[in-house]
């Protein structure tokens, strides 16, 4: 099933969910947060979040700025 | 001297934002540096406590392994400020601020930005007014960019802001506090802290802002963007201390003339 | 912090004057304070190590028994730079300077001044280079008073003076630096350190000479006139080591417009 | 004998040096410096520099002064 | 000279508001004048041919065959611009440009502010906005008073305001251009004349607001409240026309060191 | 209006300078023109009476037939004004005065410029001061160049320098009025003419020296060196008049906040 | 009948319309403009316009100011 | 005979006097002035005054400059 990740597409199982996602993406320790179709899920939802085709996942970080 | 307020300034006179005691006065951006060796350096040396940082996708600034940001700015050590910088709608602005509280773990001190002009990154203040109440109504304490506008900074203290932060010049200009007399209208009728930002260029620009009564000065880029960013840090943490006692010492009046120092009495010639 | 330069600018950057090495770049006057205790807390919060006294009859401020400036003030801590304040032709300061060294045995810096008007207290320039001349061939180390003429500050060099320290507005006036751009002209043809000497006012004026890159400011009535000395002398101690710092930092170039301090890219509204 | 002191007439013993005039004005063992007729005099002459009538002596300190 | 722009700058440049050509870029208003005589003096000596008038019962100023404004400022020789000076809301203000239209024959130029704060005199932006946002659409040529602010400036043009005017200082401060750095933005982005409105105190900040590229100034205190009214009138009428051709002319560079006016070779000695 | 100084500011407050009166108190030079027709244009639209030369050997600038400066400038109808401009010397500047006496067919009024250094064109005080007192010993009519030193100025004046002249900035830079403070106290002492020489770059330039009190103004390149010389010679005619009216007619005196040009008694709203 | 003519309270004949108000406080050849309870009175209505008891009546016209 | 006329040499005949010169010159109906070894000759002293050898003869008029 194809989502788009930051703006990218990508490929995920079935029944994927944010947790596996995360994971997959090497991103499962990193601090970040994330909106799936601009709905924040929080982190104690990863594991039951089950994506959906097509949804649009936003997975942000913070960096350098002033 | 250790007794003495003027060498101990910060125990004497905190910072109080949002109820939360600061010892330093300077709050610093993270962007522009070299890498986040440098970052952390130019940041320590500044003695900041408050440090702002931008929300962006993972995909960026983000190679495997290499180290975060938040990494080298531990949250533990520094008051993490997530900014809204580059929004130019209430939305993006809103958005930003309610990810940026999940991914701080509901920390919810935020840097209120929303620009209206690319070429000049003035703030756009009836999307600013919009964003803030709204912000607040939410329970985020809003630190918010603006004008000099004084009755602008005025309402968005009644909105609840925390704290108002004019510019002193374009973010990234370095010119100074182009008007003083704002800044100075914008400090007297206040109830919440007033701190200078963007705009600032060098280490007297900042001890200006905090003779004027400003609460603080949030820089990046006169750090950053210095030839050597790490002796500018500390250059500007020791510029906002001068100013600071420079405004609570009362500065001596002008005098059109002059007036001599040494005694006239007591002359042999 | 402590291996950074920007921490420690003192022992990596000292202060030469007539072969002599100092840490601190402020210099202070002793005039105009309540009393020798209020002298000695100011100059120590301020941290300089040259102290400036001006020479009368012991008949002035001078009770049996109540203690002498240079007890609170001791040469051994402090190098005392007996000035000619006061005097208004060339015979007199030569007097004083001579008796100043007999006073000190045989101590030769001295700060001198010809004053040529009572108003402004600028000083004679015609008589203050004839001084300066004599001076110099009796063997005295001579730092000088005198206007922000940039041609009259090269020619009191050339004529031998240790260092030379141009007004920044007249004595007593805090009016901070009037024309930086004389100022400017005087350390970029200078040989000798160029110490601002007069009309500073606040924390930001001295912050302000160093970054035009004098090597050094000589106040008095900034500290001894505001509402709070010792506290304004440590405001002081730290403007000046802030605006030296960001002189030797660089600072970053000004920009007519503004210029983002967070990244564009990876924006995700 | 009289002489003047920093301005000030003052009565002196004939053959006064300039030690004993310090003495009595209780200014031996303070910093200062001495001029008799615009003379300077060291502090190694104090005890055989003998005041004449009418001299003119002034003797300075350091006092605050910027 | 007759033949030259220099001497007859108005009919080669003429400032163009609401399709209407004015000779004179001087616009001044009518009150604090001693009596209706000074006032007309005044306003003659300026050369003014818009001056701005107040609105207000026919109880105030009005006695029983005293002449009126009008009388001495005839409609058919001066453009008459009402303005809504002391109103603080969006609706005293729109009321108050419909009963000067009703006054004026239906003349619908009228100069709009919205103060914010007694102590200021500053606009309130988000009033502003609004009233001009509803005086446009009802066919009002709105002439806008509003802060420096360059973003705000260009939402008043886009809302359709034959003027935009940004004060220099608050109205009668006489404080001069505190922001030249924004007037100059405002003016870069504008398709309608910007007019320097409030805060010029003598005849050189109307030359400035004129050299920063404004297509005119307007002014009350500043000769209102001098010392012989009339003479500042004039030497206003001579400043914003000094100001303008020096705009025309385009300035000398800068340049940090001297550069002869004469001549090097051909020196004999 | 034609009874009122304020439109005959020449009549009724003349320039007088040796005893000899002048209406225009603009005085120009004559250098770094185009051509001599650009230059008899420039000159005609300053309305200056008084115009400064310089003094060449005869092989430079003079092609057979070639018409001389003084053709375009005839001497019957401008007061030519003979400079030492080049002149680092003391023996050059008074030969060089000596020459244009006889030039001018005993002409005595000349423009004494002793400089001492090629970067800055600043003047060499002594040698200035040595070269006016053999000046004025021999006859000339002084009008001197110096630097904003007020005693100095002083000093000149006692010498018998029939007008003396402050720079504002380095010959050329067109930087403005460095320093307005010692203008105004170089005027303040003063009994004779006062006028601002070098450093004027644009027409407010010109107003404010005239605002600070001063006599006149000398300028070249400000007006040479513009886009337009022709109307910038206008506009410097015009704010010259400008400047010297402000100050007569006594500016309105600065205020911290607003106050306003309308009556608050009479609203209806 | 009572009306209010800016701000204060004035007695005037019933059937008084604006242009005998007007008339009568001498303000006819003045030049002002008129507004009753709020609603702008165009001169030429001024004729036929029958003021009511109590109305608000504003007269204005233009002062000095900037 | 050879002089030296604004630092150029210049062959003039013997008993050569100034205002031959400046007609020789074509400087006769200019406003200039005039100096032989540093000393200013007047115009009236033109027709009179004969160059010598190796005279250094400036001569000078005004031009632009400020």
């Amino acid at each position: 099933m194809q989502i788009f990740v930051n703006g990218e597409t990508r490929q995920v199982p079935p029944d994927c969910n944010v947790a596996q996602l995360l994971a997959e993406m090497r991103l499962a320790d990193k601090r970040c947060a994330l909106e799936v179709n601009r709905e924040i899920v929080p982190r104690s939802a990863y594991a039951t979040w089950v994506l959906q085709n097509t949804d649009q996942v936003e997975i942000i970080h913070a960096v350098g700025g002033g | 001297m250790s007794a003495l307020p003027s060498t101990e300034p910060h125990h004497a006179d905190p910072l109080i934002i949002a109820g939360k005691r600061y010892t330093s006065r300077l709050l610093v951006g993270t962007g522009k540096y070299r890498d986040l060796e440098e970052t952390r350096r130019a940041v320590e040396a500044s003695g900041a406590e408050i440090v702002t940082v931008a929300i962006r996708r993972t995909n960026i600034g983000q190679n495997a392994g290499e180290p975060n940001l938040l990494d080298v700015l531990p949250p533990e050590r520094y008051t993490i400020l997530p900014n809204t910088a580059g929004c130019y709608t209430a939305e993006d602005a809103i958005r930003t601020c309610r990810l940026a509280r999940e991914l701080l773990d509901g920390h919810d001190l935020v840097k209120l930005e929303v620009l209206g002009d690319q070429k000049t990154l003035f703030p756009d203040i009836p999307a600013t007014l919009k964003a803030a109440e709204i912000l607040v109504k939410e329970g985020f304490k809003v630190m918010v960019y603006t004008t000099d506008d004084p009755l602008i900074a005025k309402r968005l203290e009644e909105l609840g802001c925390v704290a108002v932060m004019p510019l002193a010049a374009p973010i990234g200009s370095g010119l100074g506090i182009r008007n003083p007399y704002n800044i100075r209208l914008i400090v007297e009728n206040a109830k919440v802290p007033i701190l200078v930002d963007a705009g600032v260029g060098t280490a007297s620009d900042a001890a200006i802002a905090m003779e004027l009564g400003c609460d603080g000065v949030l820089m990046n880029t006169a750090i950053a963007a210095a030839r050597n960013p790490v002796l500018m840090a500390s250059a500007m943490n020791k510029a906002v201390q001068a100013g600071r006692e420079a405004y609570l010492a009362g500065r001596m009046p002008r005098k059109l003339y002059g007036s001599a120092s040494s005694p006239i009495e007591g002359s042999f010639f």
